[in-house]
Formats: structure tokens, C-alpha cells, sequence
């Protein structure tokens, strides 16, 4: 086992603006990519909130076309792997953007926004949609689910039975602040998808749950903003990280986050992150949560 | 590592932890230097992402001046983040990320500064980058006009009166900062006109595309487009 | 319309030890009630988190039939309408303990906590376990709905639907925290229900979604602290608002809200807080969330 | 309204919001000094709940000292909460629930009072109220027994040596408090003991159900039922 990866959150960072802060990472995922281009929705989009934000940028992407176009080759020049993050409106969305991305070498690994509330319905037909991305592609798949569900570990099941080969867990949950002033939704398009330190909790039991039902890699996401997080989220399971909201308040995190985490596991006794790995399930009693 | 220069788009982009040498109140606003550390002050015009204590998101801000050491910005509390700031005791260090952004083009050969309200931030470092050319300032009160201080010499007005009342037939290369109506007013009297503009940023530097305006039909991220915006690139 | 009500939520205030709090409240509800007697689950119970706390209590209480006989009678002298939390694991048991509680004068409202994650798939029964409450008692009935759900206006048209009169928007949603020392669960139950300042705006998202949804009147809750969190959920649709976790560290919370939301309420130029019920809403553009 | 008597349970339970007014250290442990405002000292052994800046939750406290308008805590700085009530500076003020919970029955006729680590904390209130009746300390270290100068005329003893090696044949009315394995060594020479038991608290006062420890095969609330519970009511 390697030690636990560094990625970015997908929709956290352009590599094209910020070249630096995408080589600091073990791969650079990209916003997710849809069939057509999409302006993204109106103003204001993003909102703090008391420990996370707020967001409802809506998608803003070139499409497919444009994306394999003008955005994949000068991605390719990095050095680092790039994973496609594509999303869609239908089974035939996905089947059809992961058709074009296997014909492209520089894509390492598509991963799925099964999880955009754009998306109506999306975690019912997870696996549908998993399935004909599956069937368009020989590249390595990861689902992103949301954690918005009464049983993740029912959905992870069935995209493992769909043939994925890990899961990004977790996308942002909805929410919505109002604007102190007028006590109207702060953001343009009223409801939005809830990041940052509040989001982290959460993110970690649907980690947990998923460790313990499918044998697949986990990417873990939702408030990673230290080594001590992305200890956490690999205790409970996952073998890398995603940095998302952490990385607009600080670009140099991907380096900060990965010291820090050789440190804690040093500290510990550990040679290295990877003996850390589902160490939080060791003599686990029980995976079924009781709380009301 | 955090100091290393992190490649955003344009090179010298960096992020230190700065402490607080002094803070002064300029009328409602506050005058905040901090030590400059190894960052660079960058073009007029470029702003700096500034940890705002207690919030999750760093706060933009316009570089108001550069004395030897220092980086000086000119804060309105106008929320908790620039509460946070303004409120800050010397010595407390915060850290900064920059300079970000495309500041104004400083190849003009007529140049008029203008500016209203807190978007005077950007202007006195403006000013002295050009040799200290005319400049107009329009402020809500005589509390806010307190900080015309700032920039020497400039023509200042207080509301009722309007800083564009000011704007000359022939205004030559405007460099403006301030509110949207200002700048829009503008827009109007002095085609090319050079504008800063503002949004709510989570990132300043191309990272969330939280911060798109409107140019030319299309959403565009402020902090990477801009913040100076040449007016033909403007929202009209 | 009146002015926004204040309660406390299931589960954060024992009316029988802090009578003086209870009295303070508009109406007090009680921790879910069982068929059986429940001893809960082992300690440790409760962790706190950045913005939140976790806990897994595990619905310890007498049963109904200590319940009615112990604990009812001393709840009855209170003063206060007293709402009876119903939880069970089949529609039978919800239907048995609503049929008891019918018979009982001092019961004003039946909340029926249809989101207690011990109940496997309880939201896909919900409108089943609603419907069999509305069959055994003509007391109001409130469903408490889980924020753990892609779509929480469907579930609120189906309990509709079944003849409840109102929604209790939200319970806990599953989190997980790891103790800094052992990185095993900090809960004795690993995973638990999150609550506090974090939760706020998904509750906030869920009361709006609801509320634009059906006609039932809405408690929100969910991180409500102050007399503006009050506000927030006043203005995206709630008539009353429940105080959870924040009479952990303020049990004079309720009197301190009401105050501050009555000054909120004039400050902004509304003469009480019903004129601001659902004003979040005016000129609303959507309600369909568009983040990713 | 925050300062009412809020009737939980007992009378005289109030909530105000205390200043500190002197924070010194007493080997590993501060000893915090509140002014004592309207509230009650209250039994020895009964507890408050401190507002602990910038966590969520407050932290129980046995009540040290009762010096005339003030109470006083002595504070083990174990994590998040206890440091930043240890970091209060003078006239800081924060938020204290009480006096809770059950304190020690103090109609006993040869008392001995018992403390391991900060256990000591209630003990000196404890021996004020019995007029200073003898008491045995145990500590880790001789760092940790500076706190023993809280609870003057008391035996000391440090590891590996343990409290309870003290512990005469007959040791009389037992009132101790401290460490979990003290605690259960006690049960096991003195039987009839009262001891002070601890567990995480996040309300204080019944209402949340987060610090039941388990009494005659059943899980009672820690705040209602104790925190000072007579042996015979304890875990075995
Ligand atoms: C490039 C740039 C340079 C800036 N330079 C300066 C400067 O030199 N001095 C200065 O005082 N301010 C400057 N600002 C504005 C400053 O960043 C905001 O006032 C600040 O972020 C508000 O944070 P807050 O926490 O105090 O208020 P918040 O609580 O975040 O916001 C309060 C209210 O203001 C709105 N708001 C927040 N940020 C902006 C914004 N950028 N534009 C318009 N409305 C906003 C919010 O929607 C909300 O209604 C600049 C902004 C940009 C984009
Ligand atoms: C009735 C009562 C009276 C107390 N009196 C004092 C006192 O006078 N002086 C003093 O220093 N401390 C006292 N304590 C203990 C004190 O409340 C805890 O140390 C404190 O709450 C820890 O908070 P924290 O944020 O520093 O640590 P946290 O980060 O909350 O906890 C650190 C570690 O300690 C554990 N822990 C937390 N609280 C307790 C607890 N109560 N019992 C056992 N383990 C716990 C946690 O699970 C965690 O592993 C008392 C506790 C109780 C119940
Ligand atoms: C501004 C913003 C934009 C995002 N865009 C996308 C996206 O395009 N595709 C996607 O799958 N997730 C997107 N996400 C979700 C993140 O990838 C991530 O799942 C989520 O933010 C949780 O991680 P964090 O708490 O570290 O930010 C976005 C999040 C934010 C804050
Ligand atoms: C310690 C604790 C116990 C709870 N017990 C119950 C319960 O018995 N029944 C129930 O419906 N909800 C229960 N809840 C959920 C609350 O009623 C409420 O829905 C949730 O905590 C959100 O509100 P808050 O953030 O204000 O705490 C409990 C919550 C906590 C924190
Ligand atoms: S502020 Fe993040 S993209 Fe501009
Ligand atoms: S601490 Fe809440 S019930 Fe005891």
C-alpha cells in the first residue's frame, strides 16, 4: 500500500491558472465536464457560512469539446495525472463523454459527478449511470456520491456492482443561508452545495460506511484542511484525500497537508500513512449508527 | 513551503504570514501595514487575498501603498471579515497571498485617477506609479472624506455632489475605483476608461469561479479577467 | 398568524429535572418514547466537533407504558402543552403507542420521529409509518423528517399525503469523529447523529424546500442559536423553531431567542416575526438547487 | 432573564456571565478565580458549567475554593476546552451554569478526604466546610503535587507510591475524588464511600443523556444522579 494520495476537489482549482499548486498534488482532477458548454448560474455564488460555504456555481464548463480541445493538452503538459471529472443529464451523457475521454492518453482516470443536484434523481440511477460510463470506457472509474442519502453504503454496492473501480466520496450536501440584510438566499440560485469544516463529519461516516461495504479505493473529501484531517479520513478508510475549500484559502495546502500527515504518522509510530489505513475499524463493535 | 512562490498564473505570487506594524482609523476606514515579507507589492491595481481571523475565507484586498518594508491597505468594515481586520492588534500576524490579478496599465499618457468611497484603496499606490497625476475623489460624508488625506492634492466632493460631476469634457485616460453607479457613470463620460471592479472572491486567483461578472455575454471570473477591466471590456 | 413559537427539540431538555426551562418554551417535547423500554447505547455518548457535536444516546427512555404512567402525570402540571416524541421500528408500534397517547388529555401533539437511523429505511416508510399514526389518533400530528435524503420535499408530500399536520424539520444526520489519540470512533457507537451551529444550513435548505412543497406548518430546527437563526427560519418558512443543542450551553436559550427575534423583527421594520414567515421566498427564482 | 433562577432541579440554580479575576498557576493546573456575581457556591462536590471560548460545549467544574465573591476552579489544561479556560485572562468574562449535581453528604463523623491528580480540585472547599479534617493526596509527579499547597496539612505521596497505600485499617468516613482505578481501589477498602465520579458532560444539568455511567446494571445520568455517588450506589 502507498501512502495516502494528495488530489484536489474537483471544482477546487484550475491547473491552467494555477500550474504550481496542481504539481504539488498526486493528481489534478478537473470541474467537472459536461456534453455541451454551460455558463454556469447567475451571481452571487459562493456564501460563507459558520464553519463551511455555500456554493452554486452551476456547472460553468467549456463541454466536452472544448474541454478535450483547448484544455486537455496543455493539462497534459504538467506532469501530473489528470482525472476527468464528467457529468450529465442522462446514462447517455456519461456514455457518451467517456467514449471521446478513452481515445485521450493524457486522461488517467474519469471520475463520475454522480452527484450534482443539477441532476435530478442522480443517486436513485447512480448505478445506471456507472453502468454506461462503464461501458464507454476501459479507463479507471471513480464514483462521486452524494452524501445526501439515508444508506450510502447501498448506492456504493451497486456502482461497484456497475464496475467502478473506487469511489470520490463525498460531493457537497444542499444548504442555504440568507443574506443578513433583505433575509433573501445569499446566493443567486437560492440553494447550494454546503462545503468546508462543517461538511467533514459527515463526509467521515460516509467513508466509513463505504470501507465497510465494497472493496473499493476511496478517495475521502468534505473539510480536509490539515494532516490530522487526512489522518482521519484514512483511518476510516480512504487511500488519498481530496482538497477542496482548504485550497481557496490557502494554494500551498496540498505540500502543508502532506507534511503534516508523515509527521503525525511518524508521531504515532507509524513508518508511514498507509499503516494507518481502516486502522479506525480495528476491534470496530458495530457500523450501524444509533443516534436518533 | 508556504512562502515559495506557488506559480499562479503570473510568476512571484506568494503566501506569508505577515504581522501587523501599525493600524491607524482614517475617518471610518482603517489604514492596516503590515510587514512586507518577501512579497512582491506588484502592479496599481492587483489585490491581495488577506486572512481574515475567525472566517473560513480570506478576504480581497487593493494594495492602498508600499513604503520600503510595508504593505498598506486601506480596510471598510462593512462585515465580520473586515471587522476581523480592521481589528487587528500589532504584531498579530495573518497570512497574505499575492499580488493577484491584472492591475491598471500604467502606459497612459493622461492620466486622471478617480475614485468613491473605500475604492480609493488602490489609488495613492496609483498615484504615486504615475508621478501623481489629477485625481477626484467623491465620499458619502465629510467622516468618509476623511481619508482624501490619503491622496494629496486630490479634488474631493461630498454627496449630494458627485465625483463625475467633476469628470472634465475631455477626461484624457481615467483610472477609476469605486461603486458600481460610479463606474458605470463612467463608463458613460470616458469610453476606455480603466475600472476596477469588484465581487465577492473565495479564491482570488481563479480557483472556485465564484467571482464571474459579466463581460461581453459571458461569465468571467473577475479575480482572473481582471480587477481592472478596460472599459470596452465592461458589461455594456 | 402568530409569532414564530419557540420549542425544544426531542431529546435536549428533560422538563422533569429543569422545570423552569420547560415552563419557558411554547410547548415542550418530549425524548422519543418506544413501545418497550430502551437503555440506550454505551458511553461515550457525545462528541464535539468544529460547528457541531455528534451523539449517539440511542433513544433511552422508560417506554410508553412507563411513560404514561411516571412521567406524563408530573408533565401535565407543568402548564405547557406537552408534544409526545413516538419512535418505534413498524408501523405497528407507531400505531400502538398513538393509539395509548390518544386516550391521554395532557398529550397536545404527537411528533412522530420518523428519521431515527436505528430505523433502517425509516424515510422510505415514512408516509407508511404516518399513515398508520393517523389511523390510531385524531391528536395533531408532526413528522420529524431526516435531512438524509436527495429529495425531502417528495418525503414531505407523501406524509402529507397520510394526514399529518405538520412537519418538524430536521433530526440529526450521520457523522462521524475519530478520538485524537486512539483514531477510533470517539462515540461508543462509532457513528452518531450531528447537531449544532453546522447543521443550520441544511436544515435551513430542507425547511425551504418544504415549505414551498406542501401546506403543513413547519418547527424548524437544526443549529438555532439566536434570535436571527430564529429569523432565518421564520423568513424561509417555519412557524415555530425547536432548540436543540443550544440548551446544552444556554438553557435560558429560549426566552433569550424569543427576545431577540422579537427585536430583530421591529428593527427591521416588521411588527412581528409572522410578518416575516416565508419572506425568503418573495420573488423567488427557483427552488431547484444548481451547485455540483 | 440570563441571571434567573432557572429551576433545574434543585433551587438557586442560576446562569450568569462571570469575569475572571485572577488566573495562577499552581504546578501543571490553573486556578482560575471568577468574581461569584449572584450565583451560589453550593455543596462541595457539586459542579458548574464554564463556557469554554470558542468550543461549542461547556466544561464541568467542581467548585476549589469559595473565597468571598468569587469561585474558584482548579483547572487540568487536558485539551481544547480546559486550555482556553486556562488561557482566560483577567477580566475576561464567561458563562457559569449552577451549582449541579449532587454534592457530599457531609453529616459524616470521622471524615478523610481522598484526592488522586486534579481530583484534589473539590477537596479544599471539601475540608473548609468539615473544618479540615485529615487528607490524603496522591499525585504523578512532584510538578503535579504542587497542587497539594491547596489543601495545607494534607499527606502527600507521589508515584509510583499511591494514595490509597496511605489508607489506614480503619479508614472512617471516606470522601474521595479522583482517577478511576483510585476510585475503585477505595470501593474495595472502604466500602460506604463517597466518591466523586467524572464523565463527559455536555449539558450538566439532565437534559441531554450524554454522561450516563452505569449504576446497579442501569444508565443513569452522571449529572442527576452524582457526581458524587456512595459506594454502594457505584459500578459494582
Ligand atoms: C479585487 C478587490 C479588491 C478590494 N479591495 C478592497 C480594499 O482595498 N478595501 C476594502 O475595504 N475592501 C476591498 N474590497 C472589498 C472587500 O473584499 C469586501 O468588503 C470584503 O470581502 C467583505 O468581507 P466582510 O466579511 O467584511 O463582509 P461580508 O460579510 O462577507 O459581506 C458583507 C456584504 O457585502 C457583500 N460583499 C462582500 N464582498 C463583496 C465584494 N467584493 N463586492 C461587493 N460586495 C461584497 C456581501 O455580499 C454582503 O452583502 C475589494 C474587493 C475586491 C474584489
Ligand atoms: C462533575 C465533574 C467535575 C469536574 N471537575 C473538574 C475540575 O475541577 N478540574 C478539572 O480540571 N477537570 C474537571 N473535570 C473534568 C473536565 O470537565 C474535563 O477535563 C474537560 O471537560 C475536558 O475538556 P477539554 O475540552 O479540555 O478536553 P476534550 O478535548 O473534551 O477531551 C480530552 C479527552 O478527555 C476525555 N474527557 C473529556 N471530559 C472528560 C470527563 N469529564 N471525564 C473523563 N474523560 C473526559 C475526552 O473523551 C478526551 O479523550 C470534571 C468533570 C466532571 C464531570
Ligand atoms: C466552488 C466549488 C465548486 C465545486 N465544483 C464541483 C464540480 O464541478 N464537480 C464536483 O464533482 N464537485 C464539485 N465541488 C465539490 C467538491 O469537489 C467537494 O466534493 C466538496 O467541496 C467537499 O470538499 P471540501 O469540503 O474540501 O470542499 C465543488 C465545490 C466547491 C466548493
Ligand atoms: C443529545 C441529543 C439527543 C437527541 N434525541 C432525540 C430524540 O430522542 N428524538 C428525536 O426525534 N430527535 C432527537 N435529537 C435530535 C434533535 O431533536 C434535533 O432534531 C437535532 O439535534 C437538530 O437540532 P439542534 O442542531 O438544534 O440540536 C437529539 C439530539 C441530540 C443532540
Ligand atoms: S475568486 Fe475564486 S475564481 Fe475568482
Ligand atoms: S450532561 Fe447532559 S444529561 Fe448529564
Amino acid at each position: 500500500m502507498e501512502p495516502t494520495s494528495i488530489l484536489n476537489a474537483s471544482g477546487c482549482l484550475d491547473a491552467l491558472v494555477a500550474p504550481g499548486v496542481a504539481r504539488s498534488l498526486d493528481a489534478f482532477v478537473t470541474k467537472t465536464v459536461t456534453p455541451l458548454p454551460r455558463e454556469g448560474n447567475p451571481p452571487p455564488r459562493f456564501i460563507e457560512t459558520e464553519a463551511g460555504m455555500l456554493n452554486s456555481i452551476g456547472l460553468q464548463n467549456p463541454g466536452i469539446e472544448g474541454f478535450v480541445r483547448d484544455h486537455l493538452p496543455p493539462l497534459a503538459e504538467l506532469g501530473v495525472p489528470i482525472w476527468v471529472s464528467v457529468g450529465g443529464f442522462s446514462a447517455s451523457d456519461y456514455a457518451s463523454v467517456c467514449a471521446l475521454l478513452d481515445d485521450c492518453e493524457a486522461v488517467a482516470t474519469v471520475e463520475l459527478n454522480l452527484s450534482c443536484p443539477n441532476v435530478e434523481e442522480a443517486p436513485e440511477t447512480a448505478a445506471e449511470l456507472a453502468h454506461a460510463a462503464r461501458g464507454a470506457t476501459s479507463k479507471p472509474l471513480y464514483a462521486k456520491l452524494s452524501p445526501a442519502t439515508w444508506d450510502i453504503a447501498e448506492t456504493a454496492r451497486a456502482v461497484a456492482d456497475a464496475g467502478v473501480d473506487g469511489l470520490s466520496l463525498v460531493n457537497t450536501i444542499r444548504g442555504l443561508a440568507l443574506d443578513p440584510q433583505t433575509l433573501r438566499p445569499g446566493l443567486g440560485r437560492d440553494v447550494g452545495g454546503y462545503s468546508g469544516p462543517a461538511l467533514r463529519p459527515i463526509a467521515l461516516a460516509c467513508v466509513w460506511a463505504c470501507a465497510a461495504a465494497v472493496d473499493l479505493t476511496i478517495v475521502g473529501m468534505g473539510g480536509v484542511a490539515s494532516g490530522r484531517d487526512a489522518l482521519d479520513f484514512t483511518a476510516a478508510g480512504a487511500s488519498a484525500v481530496a482538497l477542496g475549500t482548504i485550497l481557496f484559502s490557502d494554494p500551498a495546502a496540498p505540500a502543508r497537508v502532506r507534511a503534516e500527515l508523515g509527521v503525525e504518522s511518524i508521531d504515532r509510530g507509524f513508518g508511514s500513512p498507509a499503516a494507518i489505513r481502516g486502522i479506525a475499524r480495528k476491534e470496530a463493535t458495530s457500523a450501524v449508527a444509533s443516534a436518533e | 513551503m508556504a512562502s515559495d512562490d506557488l506559480s499562479l498564473g503570473g510568476a512571484g505570487v506568494r503566501r506569508e504570514r505577515l504581522a501587523a506594524v501599525s493600524s491607524e482609523r482614517v475617518g471610518p476606514y482603517t489604514l492596516l501595514r503590515l510587514e512586507r515579507g518577501g512579497l512582491d507589492p506588484g502592479i496599481p491595481g492587483q489585490f491581495f487575498m488577506l486572512e481574515a481571523p475567525g472566517r473560513l475565507l480570506p478576504r480581497p484586498m487593493s494594495l492602498c501603498l508600499a513604503p520600503p518594508g510595508e504593505l498598506a491597505f486601506l480596510i471598510d468594515p462593512i462585515g465580520a471579515g473586515t471587522r476581523a481586520l480592521c481589528d487587528l492588534a500589532v504584531a498579530d500576524a495573518i497570512h497574505v497571498l499575492g499580488p493577484l490579478g491584472n492591475g491598471f496599465d500604467l502606459s497612459v499618457t493622461r492620466p486622471l485617477l478617480v475614485g468613491g468611497g473605500i475604492g480609493i484603496a488602490p489609488l495613492p499606490y496609483l498615484s504615486e506609479a504615475l508621478g501623481g497625476p489629477p485625481s477626484l475623489l467623491g465620499f458619502r460624508t465629510e467622516r468618509h472624506a476623511e481619508a482624501a488625506s490619503l491622496l494629496p492634492g486630490a479634488e474631493v466632493v461630498v454627496e449630494p455632489r458627485l465625483v463625475t460631476e467633476l469628470l472634465p469634457e475631455d477626461p484624457g485616460d481615467v483610472l477609476a475605483c469605486g461603486p458600481e453607479p460610479m463606474l458605470e457613470a463612467i463608463r458613460n463620460r470616458a469610453p476606455g476608461a480603466q475600472l476596477a471592479s469588484e465581487a465577492p472572491m473565495a479564491c482570488g486567483y481563479g480557483a472556485c469561479y465564484g467571482c464571474v461578472v459579466e463581460i461581453d455575454g459571458r461569465y468571467e471570473r473577475l479575480c482572473v479577467a481582471g480587477p481592472v477591466l478596460s472599459d470596452s471590456a465592461g458589461k455594456d
